[in-house]
């Protein structure tokens, strides 16, 4: 007789409600039951890349309040999860950002002119999604997960083992689209990790109105997946969770949700006025938890770095900012016809016509 | 020649695109073993397998998403969404990321993606089961949308739609699903952009697609009876609309009448009744006028013969295109019986 | 400080694997360590509700055969959900059903020729939703499911206790609008009850293509609410489970989601074609536990219902389903103006137009 | 008179909403102690309490849903979708259920709630913050469609709005939210469902809503220094339409020009130019014209200028109505540059 029921197997266990933590706040190692921390190579990699990250930031957040950049949505604090999880990907896996992560893209390897583009306000992309294999930053929340999911479900098909890392924020977790996302991802058994950076804001909204479960990491037991609850402002510990979800979801053991716990330490975008909704001594708390500061505590105190270093990628993150400043001067602007450029792989009629009114309209 | 039902023909396009292209993949709601509600998917997961021709999880927003994904990574998906109405769970992936997935990328990342959607009414289903959804769709830029009339169009315009590099939404007219036509499988008609005259005449030009094509074609042989020679316009292209066709018939004929079951307000016939006036207005002889569905929400079984379009209330139309110049200035919108739009 | 964390206390336990059951398929009592069974007055109470049910489901096949109704879902086979969950509602609950759910209409007491306008196509729906608290039958998968949480919300800011009951399929669950709706429900504390009737068919697609948890009530701890697993078929557990749920949610405890493992027996309507993609084995498999078998003998072996008395409730269903028949006749047709009635609470100029013009279109 | 901006009257009107009536409730995403993106419920979570004024859970069509369910039960939820784009999420429990319940009921059941809306470009905001959506929800059956395009109109008709025994999408021109005039508050204007003449001319008529209608009163004045005399109706109600006040003066001036931000193509320019035709066809001396968007995705802010209706585009489709019978057979459509509509 066949039956047609759920159950597969056993249920994964829960998440644990204390996070994984590889590093402490003061840069001093933790012992994990299931984790190790990665190699100093690694962590070297982490920090450098955190570094060039809050550089990049803090000089599109200078942009912006220039009125060179429309808008600026900042990962200040959020550095550990950007980078975490951006270099525990293999080069042939996906990476679906958020508006929020320019650095995670920025440490993929993208042109960081190319990431201001959407904010910037020249074109909504400006980056070649294939070359990176990135998809575009995503606005409307958690609609790119199921993207991630169909992309990864093509690539297998095709007998690749490409993975994917969907980026959200716990805000998006509550609506339709994640859940859907999660479900298919877990049912077609795609390999697709769910990174939910938890900064405990959706604008204005605290996370504990979004939900009311012991952790967001919970929600995977509902899909039959594994959920991972990890402290995201450790850099080392994003890096083994993600790593370690990956290689699983790689090797068909299924997709898994990761909660994050980090904090978004400035406003949420450069027009938020976050003294309306929230206290600063929130914000002094996370200070004392900088994922940068502990990193670079831990790679001293064990001898993998110093002074010297820590200034050559300081200037290096330098150059960086000035390159960014710069280069967004020398940008040229599009011409308006473009508007009409991209809409369909050929231009209809409609298009054409309307295309050869606004360049008479340009001309007269 | 054989004779095919729509229904048939597009089961036929989907299996021969399947065959074609080995990127074509078909997934859905009971688009499996079950063969689709109505069996347009008929034996396609038997012949293709379940890699190719599945059942997805109930979730129209993940279907489409999901379809995102696998167009961005250079498959063909071909969803379904099993009704109109249960198309609505999708719209934010449709118009946020469907229609702009180009031009966000700005031309980098095309979506060749098909969403079939059996709309309209007339088939006696309950509630949900009976929108006109056109308008949602071919007011949304980035986005083609198609509907076919007749079984050789049905297969035509289906794989030209799974061909074509953007998405296309693709409108099958539920009631007519049944219908059957002597017809030569493969076939290919006309390019998927173009509209086509499905019977010539002098006096009056009658816009219709999809479901109310062949309703027009009945009430145009019951106009020839009373004297009145009507073209008849098959849109097939509700987005990109083909103007030239249609305003070539209309400049000819002098007056026309759009017909369509959705809503009236605001409907398709809106635009067509717009464009063709701006660009056809010293040849109209009368203001074009729209039949359509009244203004309400979709009715129960018993009272849809009320509500859609019928011959009769097309000739009813055709009447009021004051053939005699009966206008005065006391009488200024249309003489007669009707004051106003909306029927 | 101010902290905005989730966890708001310890996580509910998981759903148990095994469903609770109080009955097993030969009618004898199973004990468990939560649930005690009804009392025999309202074990007889479901029994009677279930023979009723099923006579009125019979005979709505019936008719939809002849082509009196439009189209027919029926419930058979999940009788113990329909008469189990509504009975365990207040009077001054609300029931929100689908179109699976007319027998627990006619359970909850609305007039079955009401209940049955919809699928007759006379109207939309043919009750009054506010004198019987049911809320019209839902199409839309899940999207009633939020109505129940904004009307338990309204009623308990006038001060009620009312509580609600979600009937939902497992399809259903798997619709982004059945996640919000869950979160909503947990983060406001609304006393809904969120029941599952898990039928192992969403049309012709099997459950294990709708989730891979090991059960569907595993949802909940995502949501940090309770989740419980109940055996669908058994009316006595799904009473006790859902009374539990609804007393824990109204005393503010929180809602709940339950799944009932149950099994639609019938064609998903009367124009499915289950050959398509089941096999009889599976329906001779679920034949054997039946609800009403199981119940009508504890009953009789506890002494509590006899052959007369089975005689006397089956007697009263032959007389409902002929009264269906004779009432279904006697029913008057709609006037067809009355599509303009109830658009809007008074009618707007364009559609009494148009009303005129239909009006006019049927005296020509 | 004090001076208010739009945002100041719309905050003013929910703030007497709740206090005249218990049963108002205000709810979505960050409009509680932020007072919304666009601060239009500042103060209001500090004044009535998180019990009137709170923030929910992050999903559109949870925040409709929850409010269908609330109006069921007698409470009056105005709710909020933060940006055009993120309505779309709840385009079903819009279409499916806002729109429908009254009618499945029979009437038994209406839903007495706002959803309100900022929409529109012109900020110079990202991609999916510009959209225009009001056709999707005008083309609706069962909802009415309301926006201002003044600060008196925006306190008068969320006030009418909220005590509607129906459901009203309250669209909000969000370019608009920082255009200050003299009022009193409290104020009523005109009915809900009317449109009304901003200003009066005797050559040809301006029709726009929203964000619009400031635009076209300025090309108003600009082409009065041409010597053209243009009227300007603001419409106000997209849904229901005031056909007898654009009707009377279109039929007054003969020549009508319709304006909006968003796609042309099956926007809601279609609807007016299609009606407007249809009742005065033997007074237009040109057929209506339409300025709208370009029928493309809502362009990245540093287009968005290039994009929008303007003065100048305005006045180069007064131009193209015909004024010196300059039609001929064999430049049938429309003289000058222009051969289309679509602008
Ligand atoms: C569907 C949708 N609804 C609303 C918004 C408006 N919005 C932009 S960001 C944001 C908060 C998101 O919070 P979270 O997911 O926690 O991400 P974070 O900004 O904290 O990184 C909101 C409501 C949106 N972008 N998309
Ligand atoms: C949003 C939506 N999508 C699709 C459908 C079409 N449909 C009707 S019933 C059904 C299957 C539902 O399965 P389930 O939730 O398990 O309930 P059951 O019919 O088994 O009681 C489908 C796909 C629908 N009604 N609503
Ligand atoms: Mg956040
Ligand atoms: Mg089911």
């Amino acid at each position: 007789m066949k039956r047609t029921d759920v159950r597969p197997g056993s249920a994964p266990p829960l998440p644990p409600v204390e996070p994984i933590r590889l590093v402490d706040p003061d840069g001093r190692r933790v012992s994990d039951p299931a984790y190790t921390a990665p190699d100093h190579g690694t962590l070297l990699a982490l920090l450098r890349a955190m570094i060039i990250g809050r550089r990049f930031d803090r000089q599109a957040s200078a942009l912006t309040r220039q009125g060179r950049l429309a808008v600026y949505p900042s990962s200040y604090g959020q550095e550990a999860c950007q980078v975490g999880g951006v270099l525990a990907l293999a080069d042939n896996d996906w990476l679906f950002p958020t508006y929020r992560d320019s650095v995670s893209l920025v440490t993929r390897g993208v042109d960081p002119i190319e990431v201001l583009t959407l904010l910037r306000g020249d074109w909504h992309s400006g980056y070649d999604p294939e070359r990176h294999r990135c998809a575009p930053q995503c606005t409307p929340l958690a609609t790119n997960a199921s993207h991630a999911v169909g992309l990864t479900y093509a690539a297998r098909r095709k007998g690749e083992d490409t993975a994917a890392l969907v980026l959200m924020g716990d805000g998006a977790t509550s609506e339709g689209d994640a859940h859907e996302a999660y479900n298919f991802a877990a049912v077609w058994n795609t390999p697709v990790v769910f990174l939910i950076q938890n900064n405990h804001w959706a604008i204005s909204v605290p996370v504990h109105k979004q939900s009311v479960a012991p952790t967001l990491a919970h929600k995977a037991i509902g899909y039959g997946m594994r959920g991972h609850h990890v402290d995201g402002n450790d850099a080392a510990a994003v890096h083994a969770v993600v790593s370690h979800a990956l290689a699983e979801a790689r090797a068909g053991s299924g997709p898994a949700i990761i909660e994050a716990r980090t904090y978004r330490m400035g406003p949420h975008t450069n027009s938020d006025a976050p003294q309306r909704y929230r206290d600063d001594s929130e914000v002094e708390y996370w200070k004392e938890r900088d994922p940068l500061a502990r990193l670079e505590r831990l790679l001293r105190d064990e001898g993998r770095i110093d002074d010297s270093e820590l200034e050559r990628i300081r200037a290096q993150a330098d150059r960086l900012a000035a390159t960014m400043r710069e280069r967004l001067s020398a940008a040229g602007r599009l011409a308006p016809e473009e508007l009409f450029s991209h809409v369909y792989a050929s231009t209809p009629a409609l298009l054409a016509r309307q295309r050869q009114e606004l360049l008479d309209e340009l001309e007269a | 020649m054989a004779e095919f039902s729509m229904g048939q023909a597009l089961n036929r396009a989907l299996r021969d695109a399947l065959a074609a292209d080995p990127s074509v993949v078909v997934y859905g709601e009971d688009v499996g073993p079950l063969g689709g509600v109505f069996r347009v998917t008929d034996g396609l997961t038997a012949e293709f397998g379940e890699d190719r021709v599945f059942d997805s999880p109930l979730a129209e927003s993940g279907i489409v998403g999901t379809a995102v994904g696998m167009a961005m990574y250079g498959r063909r998906p071909v969803v379904e969404m099993q009704f109109d109405a249960f198309g609505y769970p999708a719209f934010e992936q449709v118009v946020s990321h469907v229609a702009k997935m180009r031009n966000r990328t700005r031309g980098r990342v095309g979506l060749p993606l098909v969403i079939r959607i059996p709309y309209g009414g007339g088939i006696g289903a309950v509630e949900h089961h009976g929108d006109s959804s056109e308008m949602y769709y071919a007011h949304t830029p980035g986005l083609h949308v198609v509907t076919p009339a007749t079984p050789a169009d049905a297969y035509s315009l289906l794989r030209e739609a799974i061909e074509d590099p953007d998405p296309v939404v693709f409108l099958e007219p539920k009631r007519r699903y049944w219908t059957k036509a002597e017809v030569d499988l493969p076939v290919r008609t006309e390019p998927m952009d173009r509209a086509v005259v499905r019977r010539t005449g002098t006096d009056v030009t009658l816009i219709a697609y999809g479901p109310m094509v062949d309703t027009v074609l009945e009430a145009a042989e019951a106009a020839r009876e009373e004297g009145c020679a009507a073209e008849v316009v098959d849109l097939r292209s509700l987005s990109p609309f083909d103007d030239q066709t249609v305003t070539a018939s209309v400049r000819r004929t002098g007056r026309a009448v759009v017909v369509h079951e959705a809503a009236t307000f605001g409907g398709y016939g809106a635009e067509v009744a717009a464009r063709v006036t701006e660009q056809c207005f010293h040849y109209l002889e009368a203001p074009v006028l729209r039949v359509g569905g009244f203004d309400i929400p979709y009715p129960p079984p018993e009272l849809e013969e009320y509500h859609l379009p019928s011959v009769d209330r097309i000739l009813g139309a055709i009447d009021r295109l004051q053939w005699e110049s009966e206008w005065t200035a006391e009488s200024p919108a249309v003489p007669g019986r009707r004051s106003e739009v909306g029927v």
